[in-house]
């Protein structure tokens, strides 16, 4: 009985954040931020060098063959320095591979997506506010598909697209292809931008077994965004933490104030305890299948929701400031409302916790 | 207790109607006239009516109206309902006006007011510095008097609309010697100098509603001053008390839920129970600042105190506006992904699409913020309103 | 326009609260709330001379003629003073002959009722939580009535009960009756005890417009009950702040800190502005028919819940003693729980108050 | 990561099931022992073969095995699944035990140590008082050496099983000339002697669970000292540690949970779209103080820091115990007219009829109260957690 960290696992998260503050340190999200570029394709190069694309593929397609639970913390990692590149579509698409992709799918992509060679990304979305597999409509039509899906993070830039189509399956589509257009959209959290992807009789390819993929896709992402939520919750706080150490009002610094350092309790009380909720669902994935679907629908709707009020309440403790776009609270503001949105917002996936529960009068 | 308008208000208004059929909209030429125009000329004859700039002598400008709650009402009633230009909102005539009323000198008043509320002479504030936001008697912004001149040198935030504005009545230090509050001075500063520097601060919806203003060795004369130097405090104090007034409007809190509402079902969410509730509940809130709104309005109207029920209007606001927000956010469902439109939506917007209200979930933190944090709201609550001691950290600093 | 108070209200508030102060301060309050007899009838007799049990009764029969406002800030005064008797039944049963009795009921019982020579009450809930006339379920059958009925406000002492019955009707039943059976319960509130009421075929006379009366008895007491729990609530309020003002911790009354001066303040915010929604209710039974469900509705579930969490807040604020038998805010604490519950939770009229208002998708 | 357990556990697991499974329930004649003598009998066994008073020394009646947070985990759910009795619970097995093993003389443990983990000697906790709530330095209790005997005079409250127990640990000033905690001691008392009065102590849902104690000229010897004169608040802190952890167990917030999902079932209320959403939400809360406890446990398992995170048990629990409060008050419906039960609840009951329920809800604010406030608890996380300051008014105070 373990649920802590290997000695491994400490070292990957120390090396990722290492790397951030020196090759990705705030003042550069601040310039991704602002500019029209998506991301810093240098700061992805990177991350791949490190291994972060190929964490799950197994070292036989070139990967490291690590888990769900380290790929979580590095998505921890990400949060807390408000990575800005196409990680989390990146790391969907090679779980669609992984757990539904033939051998030859795996054969043909895994090796890629791993070293970062390609980059690929899902399109789940759709304009309706569908997310569940159920509910998604692009048709097939033999090897062609035709729809619109929304929100795909990164599509922009990506090779490979696993898109979601009906019948809650899922299917390859390689961005160059004719059909395919993708869209930009202005969105909230500019440091993982989203785009539309409108198919007219694209090309594409089934995966072998797309309908048990895409919900292990849905719920590794519920877990990453779990765990993006709770590393940039816990960047808030101590952000909140300093600034009240600093700030002087009425001639003391302003964590005098019981009121302010009451905030900071409750912030803590908050955020702190919940990091386990995001580590069981992720190791719920990689080894406990009965209970990974619902882990994960509870990680992802209470750790959003932290993170989100984490969110207001830095903001509040920063004062004025806290509410200016020069204030680099802003970065983990929008980044709330992305992890709180994408995927579905909590009260859906709390039903689905509630549905899976067996919760009936 | 009777929510009706007695007869003679009854005949008032019905006076005010007659007025507004015959004044509004402008006829003939003068409807052929800039709409900047058109306003300007109905807002003349309205106040020659006693109907706007009610609390303003003649000599002023205004129409010299004895105080009457219920005919302003009555009179913002019936100008809403016919989409008359109303009085001239804004941080001049709200807050600027009536301190030079309370403080100013003769001259002041004759030459700031009349283009004031008339329109033609636009403020801004200077109270707020980087380092002293809820601490307003720890600002560092010097004026010296050389000569018959002011010199001033600092730095204000959250201006709002800086860049458009004629003069700023600003808070300086002018006695260096003294502490806090007693060295303030409150002068009148002319914007369009070499000396003032105006920059937008871009907030965390991509608007830029708020500025800073940078002035250095800007001028201002001798006799820009209003109440006597290191009275500054005092002379703004009236004026803060009218912006927190201002902001805790109970019509806005009411208008922003009816459009809550409206969003709930456009998206196809009013069905959902626990949306249901949470919208009940949340009325619940609405009604009671509503309600209290009446009673301080009638309290306002005899003359008697309302107690310390109407140190919480903005706090009330706020709390309203944190949960319309969190609400919001919930209804909006995946719209929360797409950027917000950017505008300074406040309440006063149609809020129609889910990019206003992802919008407005943003903006309602900076109103948590403006004209005093939530805290500071808190401590004058329980200090002025039920006798708990001062802040034992506050204190401590003295 | 005018919302606020007459001279004439503002005299009513204060003699009613002298008389309490006088005849019934809060330690006789004790003494009934641990005591067997569910009241002290000396005192409601006090306040039936006042004029109290005949407020809304027209002067043809022996009543004062005011209005549902007048009663409402009566019931006010006495939620603050935690007032210990039959108030709240009688006024409903009161109500309901005002509201749906033909001119012989109301000449039989309105002037026994206003003077207080009769008490009467109300039989509204049933065991099934069921609180709306339309799911009433008592049967008639000719002139009398069978089944039961619980959460009768001192019925125990009753002469005359109004009952609740299948069709959402009202039917008077006298309470020494054969076939009528009071059984008291042990209730939270040991200021407004309640009874089950068990009828087998007990003689019973219809309402002559009962239907109209049920609906009309319903909002007068949702009115009731906020204006009792605003005045709960403003009492709890104040008790909190004298105790803050007086508990000396760490060397400094605990109003000195920010924590305990900031629940406050809080507190207050809660309540205070609260205070239009039972007058605004009351009004509007008086005066705006049209407005009177909804209004009472949304005060009802609003100041209850209030008046409970001001309840829970005190409690923390007076510390360990406040969670004592010894200290008085578990009067109001226990009628906080009566109010949020007599007639029906607050969920069930924000539901009521969703369909009035037509909310639908 | 893992959270099952090795194959050595696994053995271990297997050891201890296998000792249940021949030694509960007793077999023959033992089985028609009174009740609390079969389980006397079977702790003195489960001691013996090292499952229970594990840290405890051989030489005090323990059975002196290494720390292993694993083999305890391991051996409580075996204990629990086969429902023998486990460790003693109480006060003086979880308190005192403790404090003595740290502080107390040889000769204190040995006589006080064996019989208190057996059950044959209960105590009780003589800390608040009266005026000194949260502000335990401030405690007026007065012990006077007279001789070879300590003379106490004062009163102590919230004193839980003051009736039944045998002795008081209890902080007294001896040193009146010492301020705050320099002059407090950790004295133990006799109960049973005429210097002291219990007198219980009636709460909001009509259960008496705590006393008062009123001593008068109450003695004790004068080595019954545990640490040196005015040592007494050092000493006494190890033992509130210990009392925080055990209040914030998160098993018994995920037992409450699944007690509050059958109440909602009971009350037909699960179908309700608004209740499964405020359920789920506070499973979140629930299932997140279940895995902070994993973490933490895997943390003491191996000798590392699990960080602020261990100062926020008790306030979680305190918090999710309001959340479960709210909801259950509304799940209960018209139950909520009657009387509570009475019955001391926490968090260990069945809980399974409405009137319980009712209990629960008033219960769950002593809960907020006991063993220092939220608000300290906040203080605690604040500045030893985060380094923020300490707190102006209580620093005002010195």
């Amino acid at each position: 009985m373990d649920f802590g960290l290997s000695e491994e696992q400490e070292i990957l998260q120390q090396t990722v954040a290492q790397f951030l503050e020196g090759e990705c340190p705030v003042t550069r999200v601040r310039d991704i931020f602002d500019a029209d570029e998506p991301y810093d394709a240098k700061v992805w190069a990177g991350l791949c060098e490190l291994g972060i694309a190929g964490l799950l593929v197994p070292e036989e397609h070139g990967g490291a063959g690590l888990g769900m639970v380290d790929l979580a913390l590095v998505a921890e990692v990400l949060g807390r320095g408000a990575f800005p590149g196409p990680f989390l579509g990146h790391a969907l698409a090679t779980v669609a591979l992984l757990e539904g992709g033939s051998e030859a799918q795996q054969r043909r992509w895994l090796p890629r997506l791993a070293s970062g060679e390609a980059l690929g990304s899902v399109a789940l979305g759709e304009a309706s506010g569908s997310w569940e597999p159920d509910e998604w409509t692009p048709s097939l039509d033999g090897d062609m598909v035709s729809g619109t899906k929304t929100w795909s993070p990164a599509a922009a830039g990506a090779d490979l697209l696993v898109v979601g189509v009906a019948g809650g399956e899922l299917v390859l589509v390689e961005c160059g292809a004719a059909g395919v257009t993708v869209e930009p959209i202005e969105s909230v959290d500019r440091t993982r931008r989203l785009d539309a992807v409108v198919l007219e009789s694209a090309p594409c390819e089934r995966l072998a077994d797309g309908a048990r993929a895409a919900r292990r896709v849905r719920d590794a992402g519920l877990a990453l965004l779990a765990a993006d939520a709770f590393g940039g919750a816990s960047r808030l706080l101590a952000m909140a933490v300093e600034y009240a150490g600093t700030r002087e009002q009425f001639g003391v610094t302003i964590g005098h104030f019981q009121a302010v350092k009451h905030k900071l309790a409750d912030m803590a009380v908050e955020v702190e305890p919940a990091r386990g909720l995001y580590w069981y669902a992720a190791y719920a994935w990689d080894a406990l299948p009965d209970e990974s679907e619902r882990a994960s629908a509870v990680a992802k709707a209470h750790l959003t929701d932290r993170f989100m009020q984490a969110a207001r309440d830095s903001v509040e403790i920063h004062g004025g400031i806290g509410f200016t776009w020069e204030c680099d609270v802003q970065f983990w503001f929008k980044r709330a409302m992305f992890d709180r949105a994408f995927l579905g917002q909590p009260a859906l996936h709390r039903e689905r916790a509630a549905a899976l529960g067996g919760w009936a009068a | 207790m009777d929510l009706r308008y007695s007869e003679e208000y009854e005949a008032f208004r019905g006076e005010v109607r007659s007025f507004l059929a015959s004044s509004w909209p402008l006829q003939g030429d003068e409807a052929e006239l800039p709409a900047v125009e058109q306003a300007a000329l109905f807002r003349q004859r309205a106040i020659e009516q006693g109907y706007l700039a009610r609390a303003i002598p003649r000599s002023y400008g205004g129409s010299q109206q004895d105080p009457d709650v219920l005919k302003a009402t009555i009179i913002g009633e019936e100008f809403a309902r016919a989409r008359a230009p109303g009085e001239m909102r804004g941080i001049g005539p709200s807050m600027l006006v009536p301190t030079l009323l309370e403080h100013g000198a003769e001259w002041q008043k004759e030459r700031f007011i009349p283009p004031t509320i008339k329109g033609e002479m636009h403020w801004c504030q200077g109270y707020s510095e980087p380092g002293s936001g809820s601490d307003l008697a720890s600002l560092k912004t010097r004026a010296e008097l050389q000569g018959d001149e002011w010199r001033i040198n600092g730095q204000k935030i959250w201006t709002t609309g800086a860049q458009i504005s004629d003069f700023m009545f600003c808070l300086c230090r002018t006695e260096p010697e003294q502490s806090k509050h007693a060295g303030i001075s409150y002068l009148l500063i002319d914007m369009k100098q070499p000396g003032i520097e105006v920059k937008p601060l871009r907030q965390l919806n991509g608007g830029a509603d708020f500025n800073e203003v940078f002035l250095t060795d800007a001028r201002t004369p001798a006799d820009h001053i209003v109440g006597k130097r290191g009275e500054g405090w005092i002379v703004s104090r009236s004026t803060l008390e009218h912006e927190r007034n201002m902001i805790g409007d109970a019509r806005q809190t009411k208008f922003i839920f009816k459009g809550l509402v409206r969003l709930a079902k456009q998206m196809g969410r009013l069905d959902d129970p626990a949306v249901r509730q949470r919208l009940a509940e949340l009325e619940g809130y609405i009604a009671a600042h509503e309600y209290s709104g009446y009673r301080q309005l009638t309290c306002a109207a005899r003359g008697e105190d309302p107690g310390p029920v109407s140190l919480m209007n903005k706090l009330v606001s706020t709390n309203i506006q944190g949960m319309v927000a969190k609400l919001s956010l919930d209804l909006v469902g995946d719209g929360s992904l797409a950027a917000p439109d950017g505008s300074a939506r406040g309440m006063f917007q149609g809020l129609r699409d889910t990019s206003g209200w992802v919008s407005q979930y943003m903006w309602s933190l900076g109103i948590a913020i403006a004209g005093g944090t939530a805290n500071i709201q808190r401590n004058v609550i329980a200090e002025r309103g039920y006798g708990l001691p001062r802040d034992a950290a506050a204190q401590s600093s003295k």
